[in-house]
């Protein structure tokens, strides 16, 4: 059976141009791009030259790009280089974050929070989106308590409802009160603007395997003029902020990839824009009590994440996977963990609707057919379990 | 890109009920011909169960249920329903010692994350038992009382 | 020209194979392996496999491995994650290590440093190999002082000189004093017994770039029961020990090098150390005042590293790679620092030696022809530079 | 796998001296004819050279070096030998201004990492003009001792 993929802001397959341009890096021309050696030299080639693409679609310099194994690390070495770097001082500070980040944030603040640092989350509103008003109040009573704000870090957009943060006003928020604002922009750059010098940020995270790149490959963008502690200590690479062995088909992969959304983000995202509003139009029309998690303008072209009424969203899953639909769900039983959506309480759903919530997130090789089938697929799944359910009342 | 066997987290039984499941409530008028009904669970945790019991000659012969939940949940109930009810039915005293165990083994195991939404099913029918004691004052059977808010 | 790679130590080709086996996982079955649709489940299931795979080979269990980025990424968790775990318990304590360990050992502990623990190189002999007294002796000092020896990292075999230490004895010794050993086993992956039981080690670093797999993978072996903090903090993956979107080809492909490494490794070690030392001998009577650096016979099968009176390093390798051979230098001028391999200058080579140095890594498709070849241009190289040398007196 | 020009980090220019330098000394006897002569560097940091200078009414009409050390130190001894030997020689007080700057531009440029290397050119030539002035006594050319142990 075909596969209907509605899963691409949890990874996306590797397009075959992409694929096509790293290959020759993994058995042909495969040195150490540290080696002094033709081959070697070559490799730093690939390396320096994908840089520079990247550098022009970011507005930045090349030596503002540090290339790094992952979103993950990119945001673990964001934040704990400013707060490490801090500490080396002797000082700690506050970190300022909000509720709906990837848990690569919340988590790596969980943990600097156990080594000594404040760290506060600021709400969101019912669409997920923060208080510009409440984030300066929170900066300024930090400040006024004599507590350093080291950091501030807010995502661009979110990865399980698709809400578009205010990234430009936040950036100028943040410079407003003297701290640093990064940003983990992941999900963004398929489809949004990431030009550093328009949104005005100090770092930004992006990651290779949301952009049809490789899995294991990321970038963290740092501002000339920030100062960070490496995480991975050792050999030179990358301005001595990361080490090891550079892994050039996985750069010359990204490189590419950055460089075809770049080339297509406004087409492609006009495209998916009007399929995504389709497709959450034709789910409200049809099936009954469904309501949209997150906000209906400030969202990614990409994403539709919609509970359900009576249902819940494993079982969803599991029954358009019968039927070759492929999504993804906030609902605690699909998580190898016991809660519902971190987001989706955030924003204020209630544990029952937060629990049947379905996340289908378009991608490059969507059609409109795949979203006609699933309408139908998904309009009759949700009437049977909502059988079976004892929550339904009709 | 072998898949070998089958591609689901879940067990073959455990598919075929979810895919399949047996003796869920089709009606809400049925439930009057019902004798104990248990509910358990809540929708906080994300898994709510109701169970309904037909008993003749302290037997039971016949069971509903409706379930919001994981497909674990649909699927241990719905193998629940079709435990007690084979061989013509089964005795109040069998089926109050019928455990999670039981009823995870009958669905060939369950990812090990999993489990604690097949011990709902054992916990319905007990609820239901329990109220079905209660209306026909069968303090012998020793049923304890369920739970108000269930979590797990 | 075609290639002749002596580089194999900075990084091998990928091999076909195991490219092969990787393939399918970039653009068919690409999911994330977190996601609970049927592709995410299979993602995982490869996933597990590979883990398997492992786990027979390093004769440990599943829960032994925990996947990373790279070798880096493994040294610098298993030494900041007992160290991180004892600041939280509000102890430091001493962290011992020699002198020719790689900079992603040498660079986590002058970190560390910096950040309160206390540190102690021991040297090596001119074979490069350390002294089981005098790391004994190291252990018991600190222990009398009272401070808590709280890991020793000894790397299995050197990256530049090939030099195989006695992991099974210091691992007992560690054990005796009730310490942790931590092996940096990057270069033995390929040729020698990496099994973990038999070397009796607590944590063991691998990567993917050393031995026909991909840059950007590696893997940390930790022993039941050894607790570390992780180093990623993000979601649950690796047993919540290192966060971030599993590498799923990246894996598979470490998996299969490993299988095959295992399976060739008694044959191919004999057929790699008998090509090296023909290729000593070689150099050797032909070429007068050239000194084997490190061991010769505690020594990894594919690593020649050879000192030439009166030449410089770089100057051999840029005129070798004229001739199509790729080799590497522990000369200050090919190593984008100042200074000469600190690993030369440890066994106690004088720094015009150090400077030197060419590093010739055999590998998997190295040919006697090869080696025929490149002495004879080596032969040349150097009696040509040594013309032009105000220090040669022949 | 593009890889367009050469795949070298030095220049055209540096390859090509470094793989054929000229001037070099081949025959040490060949010293006894040049009238100065200098050493710089030191093996320690993985460069030295030595240079001699013939002198002809206060023109440097031949040159020879020997230089160990990376690409770029020998390439830019080479080159720095052919540029005084070009259009029948270099006065001295012009070879006296000969910078690092000069022989590198000559060079098409060199690594930033590299640069240190091309200045041993110009301090060697110094040198061996030092060496010539001592001899003849021309304390008119205003050149400096070099130092005895050169670190760069
Ligand atoms: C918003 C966001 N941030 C961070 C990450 C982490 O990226 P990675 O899995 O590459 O470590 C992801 C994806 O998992 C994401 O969606
Ligand atoms: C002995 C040794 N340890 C660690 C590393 C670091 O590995 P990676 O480059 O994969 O981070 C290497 C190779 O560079 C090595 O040879």
């Amino acid at each position: 059976m075909k596969k209907i993929y509605f899963d691409n802001s949890a990874t996306t397959p590797v397009r075959k141009e992409i694929l096509k341009e790293a290959l020759p890096y993994f058995s042909n021309n495969y040195a150490n791009a540290s080696s002094f050696h033709s081959m070697g030299l070559s490799a730093k080639k690939a390396l320096n030259e994908s840089r520079k693409k990247i550098a022009k679609i970011l507005n930045c310099t090349q030596e503002e790009i540090i290339f790094t194994g992952s979103g993950t690390e990119s945001i673990n070495l964001a934040i704990k280089g400013i707060a490490f770097k801090k500490m080396l001082q002797g000082k700690k500070g506050t970190i300022i974050t909000q509720k709906t980040e990837h848990p690569a944030v919340l988590n790596t603040l969980a943990w600097l929070k156990k080594i000594g640092f404040n760290t506060i989350q600021i709400g969101v509103n019912n669409e997920g989106i923060i208080s510009l008003k409440e984030l300066e109040e929170t900066i300024t009573n930090e400040q006024k308590k004599g507590n350093e704000v080291i950091l501030v870090t807010i995502m661009y957009s979110n990865n399980e409802i698709g809400t578009i943060q205010p990234i430009k006003e936040i950036a100028q928020l943040c410079h407003k009160h003297h701290t640093i604002l990064h940003t983990d922009a992941c999900q963004a750059t398929e489809y949004l603007d990431i030009d550093t010098k328009k949104l005005g940020v100090d770092l930004m995270t992006l990651n290779g395997s949301k952009v049809y790149a490789f899995k294991g490959t990321g970038l963290l963008y740092k501002k000339k003029g920030i100062e960070l502690e490496p995480l991975l200590h050792g050999g030179e690479q990358e301005f001595k902020l990361r080490a090891g062995t550079e892994n050039v088909p996985g750069i010359v992969a990204l490189a590419k990839a950055m460089e075809l959304a770049h080339k297509e983000k406004k087409s492609e995202s006009k495209r998916i824009t009007k399929l995504r509003d389709y497709f959450i139009k034709k789910i409200e029309k049809e099936i009954p009590k469904s309501y949209l998690n997150g906000s209906r303008t400030k969202r990614l072209p990409n994403n539709i994440n919609i509970s359900f009424e009576g249902v819940e969203g494993e079982s969803i899953l599991l029954r358009l996977n019968e039927k070759g639909i492929l999504v993804s769900t906030g609902s605690a039983c699909a998580s190898y963990s016991l809660d519902p959506s971190h987001v989706l309480l955030a924003i204020g759903r209630e544990h029952a609707l937060a629990h049947g919530s379905i996340r289908f997130t378009l991608g490059k090789y969507t059609t409109k057919k795949e979203v006609d089938y699933t309408i139908e697929k998904l309009k009759k799944t949700i009437k049977f379990l909502r059988e079976i359910s004892p929550v339904w009342r009709e | 890109m072998k898949l070998e066997g089958n591609d689901w987290i879940y067990s073959k039984k455990v598919k075929e009920h979810f895919l399949n499941p047996k003796n869920f409530l089709k009606n809400k008028k049925e439930i009057k011909d019902f004798d104990g009904h248990g509910v358990v669970g809540n929708m906080k945790c994300g898994d709510l169960m109701e169970m309904w019991i037909k008993v003749k000659n302290d037997k039971i012969i016949d069971v509903k249920w409706s379930t919001f939940g994981c497909a674990s949940a649909i699927a241990s109930t719905s193998i629940l329903s079709e435990m007690l009810k084979e061989k013509g039915g089964t005795p109040l005293k069998k089926a109050l010692k019928i455990t999670g165990k039981d009823i995870t083994k009958r669905l060939g195991g369950l990812p090990a994350i999993k489990i604690h939404c097949s011990v709902l099913g054992d916990q319905a029918l007990r609820a239901a038992i329990y109220d079905y004691a209660q209306k026909n004052n069968r303090t012998d059977l020793k049923v304890e009382k369920p739970l108000e808010e269930e979590h797990h």
